[in-house]
């Protein structure tokens, strides 16, 4: 179906290739899992089996790349669009029509299928994506799920044999993630179309992978096996996994389910320890609080009456489904929503009333898209503006900077950098003018294994210098990675706020793998298990 | 019998307005201009689109009304008409002659009305625009665009679906400033505001392109090669043709067949390139806006109305005349008065709008309706 | 570093050649002429002679015309020398662009529209420069119900500033930024004129001294011309043409620096070579 | 490409094919037009006017304006109102002597058949430099188009500087003798009640200077009221003055505005059924 022979990339400009000699064959109807760190070359690979490396993005590919019999030296990615269908990181930009219907219909046109076929086939996709009740809608109004469904629905219309994702649910929360999965295995299992999918959400497609192709970067050569070898020894690798690892499960149980029949010996032998418990939290003054806050755009209440208080040492969790209020609390934290109602104090005053310098030095917020804090052209230049702002010495974001993430190269371009460094460059930028309460509006979203890690190890530190740190996720293992406490919204209402453990272990929704493993047990992380067999 | 509610063809609107204006520019006679704006705006009422554009009617009504003003104010300033009811007489402000500008000045009745029938014929033209903005959104016109014109089609309608991110990106770029400690106003907050929000729209542009590319765009179905050289060949002429037109137009005393003749020739044979060119492209269209009968007698209409004012107009300027030169009360033929009636038809002709939630094909939805005048 | 290399040369993605370039002359011309017959237009009579019944014919005549025109000369260019990646950052960019036209509310007639064809035809070329500026007009006019038959002339007058920016001699560095912001504020004023004259034929029962008389003199047009601009729309015109210039100023050396770094990024003729498989080591 | 080439061409050979035959055809084209000629204060000549009614301004003085219809090229060569020795005195002796500005209008219909028989003398006095639009305008009805005159008192009835294929064999100006011009006067005189009353009026001294505007700028106007007038005249010179509004028999056909009434009707209608209709939508 697919066959890479003895393929090596180089970009132009780029002195060593990203990808050297891989050379595989991927079957009709398999699921391959492609993993690996961000920049690590798996959305090289992928681009190399539809042509767009190197007609598309330029360079030398060395070797053969043959799809179905075509190979991609004759064979521009737009000549193979009838075999493979590509579909893009984030949704939106790949959309070029603006209602569901023309969209799906786009790939057609282009291939100049006669209009009755173009009908059934769009009313097919629309059934089989679930997306006929909102087939005439603007793509703008649907939730992001919706988007990546036509996204993927629109390379279907043109009945491709072989589907292939470049981290389809990267951009995307877990709710809308998990929509978005679930319509993919159907595809795998109903079409029994042949896909390869990128995805560092593993915890939720490595069970159904039939071969993983783990591309570790630099040039290293890939590894190729079934899902049980390879994540015997792959370091990105979900919790699950990690456990079985350190625990030493064979054969390695790739989801809940098999993990838990292996974990009964595991809940004898953690019987009588406790989980150690979380970063100690030594609670300093209050350094901000609500009360009946109520906050509304144009009618729509966001937060009806919400009552919080956050203290220095403090890591909240705000935990809620999509519209329960977890920005719009954020949000009027920082300054930008002026509440309607209810009293909110931020380091004394009400941040809503302040000039936006006076607001920073109190509050400091990065929003979900961190690169809109970042305008100028260089990593240096955006630390300079900031000391500037800030009127501290020169160097001092540099420094701070450098302690959040080590070795990022001065003269990059903000955008050039990954998300976990543009993150770490945002929380520079903020942070160097040292407020007290820090807020973070879903900060993980594009965050593979490791720049996870790291947020944690980051958010955990701040906690111990005395910041209260408040982050809004869906990601419930950070949580427990990393939160004191949790504050769960539901329709602008506060529902429940408690210990992370108590309220985390109290909902499956909430649970992490852990916990799901494992209980009753209250245990929330790898981590804790592990010190507690240690100890 | 009951009509199934659907769209009409974009086109067979813009014909239909297109018919009307014409035949206001034709006369200045109040009383028909005036039944040419009530026709329209009955129409617009009965068949509006339920777009977002639906409001673009009364935005334009407002700048038909600030044409008049303006027209009028102007005569005010300059008045240098003729007549000889002088109602007021401005002082004139002392200019030398040779600039051939006169401010201030008697004031006739004769010229304050001809200022008035201008500005409202100019505002008559300008409403049966947005007319044709109001009924049909003018998004949908795209789908109508020759197939030749399809990669630009496609531009413009990624243009469409992406302005209104880039608005919402303007907005969290101005919010990020302030998160920065930055003041939102000035000029500075331009350039921090401008260069997030057109990086996002370049790196969208590049994924947007290897999706594109990903999903078969620019790939052309086996052309025979003959076509194309038929369609370029057509195009060319045509081209000359237009432009041996212009000239012919614009020279002074060249032979009348060198003139608008010639360019009306040059444009239908690049019109045929263009047709040949599109059964040319291998694309298909997916539901295209059909054009039956109802879309025949729209269109018809408008080209009623306007052959029959045109036709008055150059048999008999006089009846079209200002009623100011001189003086006298409206004499509007009764043939013009029925056929301006006509152009309410399209009222009752075209199918009913489909309501939303059906078979409706909504679109991203603008800022205001704005509409641009040169004036 | 390949970003010098690349910030140093021209690029010029919508390449103009063979009959896209005829078809943007004939466009040219037609649009002077559409533009500026009241000057040429010898008498009433002439007109008359040549088949327009009413001079203020002319107008609606080359309202006809100017789309065709321009549908051809698109038609040419997306003919090959304009792939994906043209596409789609034409889109994005007209998009931008209309998303900056309210700036300013339009009440002031200062607008963002100009804003970034200018640096875009100075960093993509003419060719892209001249589609981006008709394209701008023609999206934002879609986005607001502003279709009209002004919009043709529109088109073309914005696809001369864009064409124009993409011939500005080379410069770099700030040099190059206040060069393009004299050029801004140059064609913030041009475009306000130039779109009188498509309007200003209509305009033949204005008061003498502004209304075009057929038939008059080249000079004397001319004169009535100009007073037809200071009366109606230097108040426009004056602010647009500070706003573009205002803007390039502060915001020119940023945009030009994203603009050449998504054109690298985007890799615009980047070389694409396919060699054999190398034995591996 | 190379069809490019070609094109470009084939462009150039059709453009300087084109200009040749245009260039000396643009020499012989004739136009069937309303030509507008002065003789300023101290001139005896007609001059060829270079510039529209409403942008000539009067000069100080006593002069004539002269309208002709006829064929021509639009060049000083074109018939010229007639009789040319046409002098203010020659009508107007004596009239007006108080006012600052003074003309004699000659309007000459040409020499067609079915013209108005003319030409037609009017004298006027005025207090500001009012343009030859206003000159022309206070007794004559004019159609225009764009600026250029297509029609005096609805002559001729359609058509607007159409051109002739050929000149006329146009009457040299020299050949108008003195007879034909008392001809020419006296027939004005007898036309007036059927082709247009302001002649009438022209020809009577009374209402030359418009006595009723005068009074609102120089009430020092002297000379006597209309209705001191000829009988006539000074009905047709009241209707003109008290009732601005009166159909004159030259533009008004039915003597029930029948059109109007089914104009106002539709207006109406339509009117009421879109606010009523928008109303509904609410």
């Amino acid at each position: 179906m697919i066959t890479f022979d003895h393929v090596s990339v180089t970009y132009p400009g780029a002195s060593a290739a990203v990808l050297t000699d891989v050379d595989l064959t991927i079957t009709a109807g398999e699921l391959c899992l492609v993993v690996g760190s961000t920049g690590s070359g798996k959305s090289t690979f992928l681009k190399c089996i539809n042509g767009l490396v190197p007609h598309f993005t330029g360079g030398t590919l060395s070797g053969r790349v043959v799809v179905d019999g075509r190979d991609t030296r004759e064979h521009r990615p737009r000549e193979l669009a009838d075999i493979v269908g590509y579909v893009g990181q984030n949704p939106l930009s790949g959309f070029v029509s603006d209602t569901v219907e023309d969209e799906l219909a786009y790939g057609m046109e282009s291939l100049g299928v006669d209009s009755s076929t173009m009908r059934r086939r769009v009313e097919e996709t629309l059934d089989l994506l679930g997306l006929a009740d909102v087939r005439s809608r603007p793509l703008l109004t649907l939730s992001a799920g919706q988007q990546q469904r036509v996204a993927i629905g629109s390379v279907l219309t043109m009945h491709p044999s072989a589907l292939v994702l470049d981290e389809p649910t990267s951009a995307l929360d877990p709710p809308a993630a998990e929509e978005v999965l679930a319509a993919l295995t159907r595809l795998v299992h109903d079409l029994g179309l042949t896909v390869v999918i990128a995805e560092h959400r593993l915890e939720r497609v490595v069970q159904y992978a039939d071969r993983i192709v783990h591309v570790p970067g630099a040039g290293a050569p890939l590894v190729i096996g079934d899902p049980h070898t390879v994540m015997a020894t792959s370091p990105v690798a979900p919790p699950v996994v990690r456990l079985a690892r350190s625990v030493g499960w064979s054969p390695l149980p790739l989801s809940v389910r098999d993990a838990r029949s292996a974990a009964t010996s595991l809940r004898e032998r953690l019987r009588d320890h406790a989980p150690s418990p979380g970063p100690v939290e030594q609670l300093g003054e209050l350094v901000a609080s609500a009360h009946r806050l109520v906050v509304s755009y144009d009618g729509v209440i966001a937060l009806a009456g919400v009552d919080v208080d956050i203290r220095r040492g403090e890591v909240v969790a705000v935990m809620g489904r999509n519209g329960a209020g977890k920005s719009t609390l954020l949000n009027t934290m920082a300054g930008l929503q002026a509440p309607d109602a209810g009293m909110l104090d931020v380091g004394g005053v009400a941040p809503a009333r302040l000039a936006a310098p006076d607001v920073v030095r109190r509050v400091a917020l990065v929003p979900q898209n961190p690169s809109d804090l970042l305008w100028r052209e260089s990593v240096n230049a955006e630390c300079i503006d900031a000391d500037a702002d800030a009127g501290v010495a020169r160097g001092m974001t540099r420094a701070v900077l450098t302690e959040l993430a080590p070795h990022i190269d001065d003269d990059t371009h903000p955008r050039d950098l990954s998300e976990g460094q543009r993150l770490a460059l945002a929380l520079a930028v903020l942070l160097v003018r040292r407020p007290p309460l820090l807020l973070l509006d879903e900060p993980t979203r594009g965050l593979d294994y490791a720049a996870k890690e790291r947020l944690a190890t980051i958010v955990q530190r701040l906690a111990a210098d005395g910041h209260a740190v408040v982050f809004a996720t869906h990601d419930v293992e950070l949580v427990a990675e990393v939160a004191t406490r949790v504050l769960v919204l539901a329709e602008g209402e506060v529902v429940s706020d408690g210990p992370t453990a108590t309220v985390v272990t109290a909902s499956p929704a909430f649970a992490p793998q852990v916990a799901k493993i494992l209980a009753p047990q209250p245990w929330l992380t790898v981590g804790q298990v592990e010190r507690a067999l240690a100890g | 019998m009951k009509r199934l509610p659907r769209t009409l063809h974009p086109l067979a609107w813009w014909l239909w307005a297109a018919g009307v204006a014409t035949a206001a520019s034709e006369t200045s006679q109040p009383v028909l201009l005036l039944v040419l704006i009530a026709a329209a705006a009955y129409v617009v009422a009965a068949r509006r689109a339920i777009t977002p554009w639906s409001a673009s009617y009364s935005a334009f009504m407002r700048i038909a009304v600030v044409v008049l003003v303006v027209r009028v104010v102007l005569y005010v300033l300059f008045g240098d008409a003729g007549g000889n009811h002088v109602l007021i007489r401005l002082p004139r402000v002392p200019l030398p002659t040779s600039w051939g500008v006169r401010i201030g000045g008697p004031l006739t009745a004769e010229g304050l009305i001809s200022a008035t029938e201008d500005g409202l014929r100019l505002g008559t033209v300008l409403i049966c625009v947005g007319a044709a903005n109001a009924v049909a959104s003018p998004a949908r016109l795209l789908k109508a665009l020759p197939g030749a014109l399809y990669e630009v089609g496609v531009a413009v309608s990624v243009a469409i679906s992406f302005a209104p991110q880039a608005v919402v990106a303007l907005g969290r770029a101005r919010r990020a400033r302030r998160l920065r400690g930055r003041s939102e106003r000035g000029w500075r907050a331009v350039r921090g505001m401008a260069v997030p929000v057109l990086e996002d729209a370049l790196e969208r542009s590049i994924d947007l392109a290897a999706a594109m590319d990903a999903r078969g765009f620019g790939r052309r179905g086996n052309v025979a090669p003959m076509h194309r050289r038929a369609a370029t060949s057509l195009t060319v002429v045509g081209l000359l043709a237009i432009c041996a037109g212009t000239y012919g137009l614009l020279a002074a005393g060249s032979p009348a067949l060198l003139g608008v003749p010639l360019m009306l020739a040059g444009a239908v044979v690049a019109v045929a390139g263009f047709a040949v060119g599109n059964r040319a492209s291998g694309r298909s269209h997916y539901r295209p806006d059909a054009w039956r009968g109802a879309e025949w007698a729209v269109a018809t209409t408008g080209i009623v109305v306007a052959a029959a004012y045109v036709v008055v107009a150059h048999r008999d300027p006089a009846t079209l005349d200002a009623i100011s030169q001189p003086l006298r009360t409206p004499d509007v033929p009764w043939q013009l008065a029925l056929t301006s009636i006509v152009a309410a038809l399209p009222a009752f002709l075209a199918p009913p709008v489909p309501r939303p939630g059906s078979r409706s094909r909504p679109v991203p939805v603008p800022a205001r309706a704005r509409a641009e005048v040169a004036l | 570093m390949s970003a010098q290399i690349h910030a140093h040369r021209r690029l010029d993605i919508v390449r103009l050649h063979g009959r896209s370039a005829f078809a943007l002359v004939v466009v040219t011309l037609v649009g002077v002429a559409a533009f500026t017959w009241p000057f040429f237009a010898g008498t009433a009579a002439t007109a008359e002679s040549s088949g327009l019944p009413h001079s203020t014919d002319a107008p609606w005549l080359f309202v006809a015309l100017l789309p065709l025109l321009l549908g051809v000369l698109f038609a040419e260019i997306a003919d090959g020398s304009l792939d994906a990646k043209g596409i789609a950052m034409l889109g994005v960019l007209a998009a931008c662009g209309a998303a900056l036209r309210p700036i300013g509310g339009g009440a002031t007639g200062f607008t963002g529209v100009f804003f970034l064809m200018i640096p875009a035809g100075r960093v993509l070329g003419r060719g892209f420069g001249f589609v981006l500026g008709a394209l701008t007009l023609f999206a934002s006019a879609l986005l607001t119900a502003g279709v009209g038959p002004w919009l043709p002339f529109q088109m073309v007058a914005a696809g001369w500033v864009g064409f124009g920016a993409g011939c500005l001699p080379p410069a770099r560095g700030r040099r190059e930024v206040a060069l393009l912001a004299v050029y801004a504020a140059f064609s913030g004023l041009a475009y306000g004129l130039v779109m009188n004259l498509w309007f200003w034929p209509f305009a033949h029962d204005y008061p003498h001294a502004i209304s075009y008389l057929p038939g008059a003199s080249l000079g004397t047009n001319l004169v009535h011309w100009l007073h037809h601009d200071v009366v109606t729309s230097l108040g426009f015109d004056l602010p647009r043409a500070f706003g573009n210039f205002v803007f390039v100023l502060v915001a020119g050396r940023p945009v030009l620096a994203a603009l050449r770094r998504a054109a690298r990024r985007a890799a615009f003729e980047q070389p694409v070579v396919f060699t054999p498989r190398q034995v591996s080591a | 490409m190379n069809i490019a080439r070609r094109a470009a061409g084939i462009a150039l050979v059709a453009m300087s094919a084109l200009v040749v035959p245009v260039q000396h055809a643009a020499a012989r084209t004739y136009y069937n037009y309303w030509s507008y000629w002065h003789k300023p204060p101290g001139s005896s000549s007609w001059q060829y006017s270079s510039v529209g009614a409403s942008g000539y301004y009067l000069k100080s003085g006593v002069q004539v304006e002269g309208w002709r219809f006829g064929i021509g090229s639009g060049s000083p060569s074109d018939p010229q109102p007639r009789p040319t020795d046409v002098s203010y005195d020659a009508y107007c002796a004596g009239k007006n002597t108080d006012k600052t500005y003074r003309v004699l209008l000659v309007v000459d219909y040409g020499t067609e058949s079915g013209a108005p028989s003319g030409p037609v003398y009017s004298c006027y006095g005025f207090n500001d430099d009012d343009n030859g639009f206003q000159v022309l305008t206070q007794q004559h009805t004019e159609r225009d188009n764009s600026g250029l005159i297509c029609a005096i008192d609805s002559y001729p009835r359609s058509g607007c500087g159409d051109t002739v294929s050929s000149p006329a064999p146009t009457k040299s100006p020299s050949r108008a003798t003195p007879t034909s011009v008392a001809k020419t006067s006296t027939t004005a005189a007898a036309t007036t009640t059927r082709s247009s009353p302001s002649t009438q009026q022209s020809a009577s001294p009374t209402l030359t200077t418009l006595p009723r505007r005068r009074a609102s700028v120089a009430p020092t106007s002297p000379g006597p009221t209309p209705t001191t007038a000829s009988p006539t005249a000074g009905v047709t010179s009241t209707q003109a003055t008290l009732h601005p509004f009166t159909t004159p028999a030259a533009t008004s056909r039915s003597t029930f505005p029948t059109g109007l009434v089914i104009a106002l009707v539709a207006l109406a209608g339509l009117g009421g059924g879109a606010w009523f209709l928008r109303r509904r939508a609410r």
